[in-house]
């Protein structure tokens, strides 16, 4: 159907659906490649949406100041913006909408039930998607377990982010090798989380794996809180009657504001705090917030290497563009996105949607910035593999990478000191 | 009146052969949300106990539906049923311990949040079925498992539902069951003087609405593949359910169909054109100044309003 | 037998008897009065009666059938129907709806309801408002309505609370007529009034309420000349008009 | 089960109540005088959160006295909202109230998103003093400080509607408008004035907990839901139950966190409220049900 007459007769029944003044798809204007790029930019997760769009946003800037995509003769990279609420049903209408304009590939959105809104459409539609942040191993998992079950043909929905069962995996691994380095042997952990979306997936990929792995130390209770807390401190109170050596909380931004003044407060000795996974918790306007009570907490995060010099540069840069905030998971893993899929479209020499799956699929990318186990791959699932956490530790007021040790920059403190 | 009503159905059908994706996306949602403000209207609009915790039946319909489906092998065909039927008795528990402790007004709304809230709390903490994780569907795109590759089943699914529950609530509306449920929302000493036995009708409102609510949960879970207890036991869900048929005309047979016409696309429309710049939320202050003009300046409902226009107009 | 009975019925409310011990027998056919002073305790009687109440001791029998501890809305259905002495119509809805859910409690159609409504809302001159939404009627329209839609009810009893309340004087006159039309067709009525002149041209027999309990029962002429009656009244203003409490 | 533990949780739960009990009181004041239920009483607790945000960090005045800078503007937003808004619909259908107020806290929500984005905020006070202990108890200043200036505040509007004549005049509109009306009291006037000091009630329990708890534009339905609980817990319209009901409260989840799982002690208060709406719907110091 040709786009004049889809506009008159939207004019016609406009009445009843208001959808008139809605850019329609011009598919056959050049030189640009259009990316839907949708993200939790209101609602409760507001926060780390808006980080994820900044981030992608430096990134396409940065590719298009470069020349664009060479094979596909310079085309820039655009971004048709969307926001999901935080809902899943407008995530859903969003990705529509998007594709409806002319988008050839999905980037987004942070929240995991968001994401797995979008999945269908990307599989009806044929749009690829590639997921820049969320968590919930079934996203890519389901989509994976159909095509192999024949009841979808190909995969659309790929992901460059640890999943949460290989964050928890990672978090018991690094537990025990710096536990091992230090020469140190605590016994009692408690974990404490945030009981939401994200915070579960994390305590349940953490205990998972610690029952797996049977180390040495022990995981004594587990505190969920409900997300946002008004109060934590009966919760730090129990943690602290357990006689723990270890607190591993996995809080969100608000409420790590709540917890670890709390932990100072009540004097719950420990010999550390380390995160299994907490975002956000490195934020400049945390650490500004919480100051000394942030010191030497450790944090196992998705994190960019600041070993390499080019990570240096882009986040001074992201700072400066966004008034000092950090370059950080969020922004950090979209930023990689976008450099992802222009490496896919340079192999594609293309904008179908099978030929962008293809050169999906045979991606060994180099070039992240984030902390990574190795190339960008995806695997039969379409996760990445090599797409790991980093364990940080915030030391003179800094989130800097403490290991794994090639990428460390800095020796981790542990236990840390008495004050 | 009913050949305008003629060919709206058939502009309704014919609809998908034209229109993009995108717009039966939109249309989808105006249907869901018009069901399931015609489902609300049964109890909040007719019968004026005013239920803000509908989330909970959405809730417990999806949940029963989708669990089934992954865990036993249900089709989300019968399990739409069982989850309506879960939720409609849920929402008897509710209606009863309400009704028969004699809340009125406020009290109701209150107890209505704080059941869903209940529900939304205990299912974060139910591991079985992902807790706060959540629970996720796999997309098979098989209509046997009541999930469909093309958009436009969808949108014949979501408009029979907006049809079946309007033809409901239009068979409601002219029986006894419907004179009683708006003698109750007038005044419920009058209508037991009169021979109503309230607390029965009450019930029976509560039951259909929860129940067709709880259908409307299956819809949800295949549709958007993945179920968080704060998302479809959260209040911000309660509100977006109520909010349609009020707007349109509470208590009206085409009030939450006229509402969801309206909100729908405006929010669209809003998100769209405000949700790009750096002020992010702009379009949400927007939609919230929309709610207030709608009561300021419409505070019997769209609907009602219209039938006056076009009466006004007929008789000029 | 008589029709509606009631006996020894006593309702307290905290240390106030509002009705002690009373004893109300109504026939078939008949047109019975209760009067009293303000706060004699006539409308608790007509609240234990409808069951808006429940008593505190006592009997109430419909047709030899006890009925207390019976909902309102089942004790309407055995055939009893009530006003409100403050009407209470459905504001929203029209003359004939309002009129309708009255009928519904005796057929289940509401094709048949309509029909009897409309016969009612004839019957007590309501005709040609009967597409008029209610929350628009006057006073005396109310009145009307609010027996219309108890009328409509078909009930072996009607309970009239102060329907001549807020009424002017030709208003009362044509109520007066209107009611004994009502009664001259087979209807039973207990009616509390205010309005003395009204009772007395109404009613076959009085009972009279003060501080709960019966002072006085008969004819009307002899009522009005009881010491008790004389002295309840005694410095109480009642003119025609009785506004309501 | 460990003694300390439960009187620890005892302890933090009443200090924790103060603040939540003057929210409570602005919310029955509003409800007791216009029969309206304000959905947007949490967001207005956000922005009296967030001026005292702006008091700190901009002019260096300590949340411990901005908290009357913002009870003030809050006064002059509740007065606005019920000038300009809820004036119009107190005859209105239930359900229009509730939507009017859903659409007020929509925009006070995304307003404070729009303006000072989506991080989560905290107010720093000059008064960090370390907790003092009680053998093996801890009491924290910050929760003290915030608790001894809620209760004072909550005392003060006592004083002021029982021993005022103007807040005579406010008990007798919320007894009875039409009385009031007779006896000469100009309502509206009354009406305009019970809605400020609700708002600024709950804008001063706004500053006054920004120092212990950080807050983001979304904290506010959360907000709005509990302060529902309390005042239905406490009855509706009551002012010791308000205050009294928010320390129950308070304390009540706080043991929930010590018993149960802390994620599930949300449920300790729904629990309660529902228990209070069947068995007592007055409230435990109500006069009457509804």
């Amino acid at each position: 159907m040709s786009t004049v007459t889809r506009r008159a007769f939207l004019k016609a029944t406009a009445a009843g659906v208001a959808v008139v003044g809605f850019p329609l798809p011009l598919r056959a204007q050049a030189k640009t490649v259009k990316v839907g790029l949708i993200h939790t930019v209101t609602g409760p997760l507001a926060e780390p949406g808006q980080a994820c769009r900044a981030g992608a946003q430096l990134a396409a800037d940065m590719i298009n100041a470069a020349g664009g995509i060479t094979s596909l003769g310079g085309a820039k990279i655009e971004f048709l913006l969307g926001d999901t609420q935080t809902k899943s049903d407008v995530a859903r209408t969003e990705a529509e909408r998007v594709i409806n304009q002319g988008a050839q590939v999905l980037m987004g959105t942070f929240d995991s039930g968001n994401t797995a809104a979008i999945v269908p459409v990307a599989q009806q539609r044929r749009v690829p998607f590639l997921v820049d942040v969320a968590a919930a191993d079934p996203i890519t998992a389901n989509v994976a377990k159909s095509v192999k079950a024949g009841q979808q043909k190909v995969q659309y929905v790929y992901r460059n982010f640890p999943t949460g069962s290989s964050f928890g995996r990672r978090a018991v691994q690094y537990f025990n090798e710096i536990f091992k380095e230090t020469g140190q042997n605590p016994r009692r952990v408690v974990v404490m989380h945030a009981n939401d979306l994200f915070g579960s997936i994390q305590a349940k990929g953490f205990k998972a794996a610690w029952d797996a792995a049977k180390p040495s130390w022990e995981i004594v209770d587990v505190i969920p809180w409900p997300e946002p807390p008004s109060d934590l401190s009966t919760e730090v109170s129990r943690a602290k009657a357990l006689k723990p050596d270890i607190i591993a909380p996995i809080t969100r931004p608000a409420s790590a504001q709540l917890l670890l003044p709390e932990l100072i407060k009540q004097r719950v000795e420990v010999l550390g705090v380390i995160s299994p996974g907490s975002p956000g918790l490195y934020e400049a306007g945390q650490i500004a917030a919480l100051k000394q009570d942030l010191e030497y907490v450790m944090d196992n995060v998705p994190w960019p290497n600041f070993k390499n010099p080019k990570t240096q540069q882009v986040a001074a840069e992201y700072r400066k563009r966004t008034g000092g905030k950090t370059f950080d998971t969020q922004s950090g893993y979209s930023y990689d996105a976008v450099f992802i899929l222009a490496d896919v479209l340079e192999r594609a020499k293309s904008t179908d949607p099978d030929a962008i799956v293809d050169a999906i699929k045979k991606t060994r990318f180099s070039g992240g910035l984030m902390v990574y186990g190795g190339p960008v791959i995806f695997n039969d699932l379409g996760d990445n593999p090599n797409a790991i956490p980093a364990m940080i530790q915030i030391l003179g007021q800094k989130p800097l990478v403490v290991w794994p040790k090639d990428a460390a920059q800095e020796k981790l403190v542990f236990p840390r000191p008495k004050r | 009146m009913t050949w305008l009503g003629i060919a709206a159905l058939g502009v309704l059908l014919a609809l998908p052969a034209v229109v993009s994706s995108y717009v039966l996306t939109i249309l989808i949602f105006i249907f869901f949300y018009a069901f399931l403000g015609q489902a609300w209207n049964v109890v909040g609009g007719y019968a004026g106990q005013l239920s803000v915790g509908h989330a909970a039946f959405l809730g417990v319909g999806a949940y029963a539906s989708a669990v089934l489906a992954q865990e036993v092998g249900l089709s989300p065909w019968l399990g739409m049923f069982v989850g309506g039927a879960l939720a409609g008795a849920l929402g008897a528990v509710i209606g009863y311990l309400g009704f028969r402790f004699g809340l009125r007004g406020f009290y109701f709304v209150l107890l209505t949040v704080a059941f869903a809230e209940v529900c939304r709390i205990v299912v974060n903490n139910v591991e079985a079925v992902g807790g706060a994780v959540g629970f996720y569907i796999t997309f098979t795109g098989d209509p046997r498992q009541f999930q469909f590759r093309d958009n436009r089943a969808w949108y014949y699914v979501t408009l029979v539902l907006m049809l079946a529950a309007t033809g409901i609530v239009a068979l409601i509306e002219r029986r006894r069951f419907g004179v009683y449920l708006a003698a109750i929302r007038e005044d419920e000493s009058a209508a037991e003087a009169l021979g109503v036995d309230t607390l029965r009708y009450k019930m029976l409102a509560m039951i259909v609405s929860s129940f067709l609510t709880g259908v409307g949960g299956t819809f949800y879970a295949c549709y958007l593949l993945s179920l968080q207890p704060n998302a479809v036991f959260g209040i911000p869900l309660s509100v977006e359910i109520i909010i349609r048929p009020i707007v349109g005309g509470s208590g009206t047979l085409l009030g939450p169909i006229l509402g969801s016409f309206i909100l729908t696309p405006l929010a669209e429309v809003s998100r769209y054109y405000l949700g790009q710049g750096g002020w992010h939320g702009a379009h949400l202050i927007a939609y919230g100044v929309l709610l207030v003009a709608v009561v300021l300046f419409l505070p019997e409902g769209a609907y009602p309003r219209l039938v006056r226009l076009v009466r006004a107009r007929k008789r000029a | 037998m008589s029709l509606l009975e009631a006996r020894g019925l006593s309702k307290r409310f905290g240390g106030v008897r509002a009705v002690d011990h009373l004893d109300l027998a109504l026939a078939e056919g008949d047109l019975l009065g209760l009067i009293g002073p303000n706060g004699a305790g006539k409308t608790t009687a007509f609240n234990l009666l409808s069951g808006f109440l429940a008593p505190d001791a006592g009997e109430i029998r419909l047709r030899g059938r006890s009925i207390v501890g019976l909902k309102p809305h089942r004790i309407c259905q055995l055939g009893v129907a009530r006003t409100f002495q403050i009407v209470r119509p459905f504001p929203r809805m029209t003359v004939l709806q309002n009129v309708e859910v009255g009928a519904l409690a005796r057929h289940a159609g509401t094709g048949a309801a309509v029909r009897v409504a409309r016969a009612v809302v004839e019957q007590v001159g309501l005709g040609p408002k009967a597409n008029a939404v209610a929350s628009g009627l006057t006073m005396p329209e109310r009145k009307r309505l609010e027996l219309a839609r108890a009328l409509a009810t078909e009930p072996a009893v009607l309970l009239l609370d102060e329907v001549m309340a807020g009424l002017n004087p030709t208003e009362i006159e044509r109520m007066v007529v209107l009611l004994r039309e009502i009664h001259a067709a087979g209807m039973s009525m207990l009616l509390i009034e205010h309005n003395m002149r009204a009772v007395m041209a109404l009613s076959q027999r009085v009972v009279v309420l003060n501080f709960g309990s019966k002072i006085a029962e008969g004819a009307p002429a002899e009522v009005a000349r009881h010491p008790k009656v004389v002295e309840a009244y005694l410095g109480e203003e009642y003119v025609d008009a009785a506004p309501a409490r | 089960m460990d003694l300390t533990l439960v009187a620890q949780g005892l302890l933090s739960g009443l200090l924790f109540g103060g603040v939540t009990s003057l929210m409570a009181v602005g919310l029955t004041l509003i409800f007791g005088v216009m029969r309206v239920v304000n959905f947007a009483h949490g967001d207005m607790m956000v922005w009296g959160m967030y001026l005292a945000w702006m008091l700190s960090s901009r002019a260096g005045i300590d949340p411990y006295l901005g908290f009357v800078v913002c009870a003030a503007a809050l006064f002059v937003l509740g007065l606005g909202v019920q000038r300009g808004l809820v004036d119009r619909i107190l005859d209105a259908p239930h359900e229009m109230q509730i939507l009017l107020m859903l659409g007020v806290a929509l925009v006070l929500e995304n307003a404070a998103l729009v303006a000072f984005g989506p991080e989560p905020a905290r107010v720093r006070s000059s008064l960090t003093l370390p907790p003092l202990w009680l053998g093996p108890l801890f009491v924290d200043v910050a929760r003290l400080i915030t608790f001894v200036i809620a209760i004072a505040l909550t005392v003060l509007l006592g004083l002021f509607l029982f021993r005022t004549a103007f807040g005579r005049r406010i008990r007798a509109a919320a007894d009875n408008p039409y009385g009031a009306l007779v006896v000469g009291t100009d309502v509206r006037r009354v009406y305009a004035v019970a809605f400020g000091i609700g708002a600024a009630c709950v804008g001063a329990a706004g500053a006054l907990v920004a120092p212990i708890l950080p807050f983001q534009p979304t904290t506010g339905l959360g907000l709005s839901v509990a302060s529902f609980n309390i005042v239905i817990i406490g009855g509706m319209g009551s002012l010791l139950g308000a205050f009294l009901g928010g320390l129950i409260v308070s304390i009540a989840e706080s043991l929930g966190a010590v018993f149960l799982a802390p994620s599930m002690k949300e449920l300790v208060s729904f629990g309660l409220l529902i228990v209070i709406l069947l068995f007592r719907p007055a409230g435990l110091f109500g006069k009457r049900a509804a």
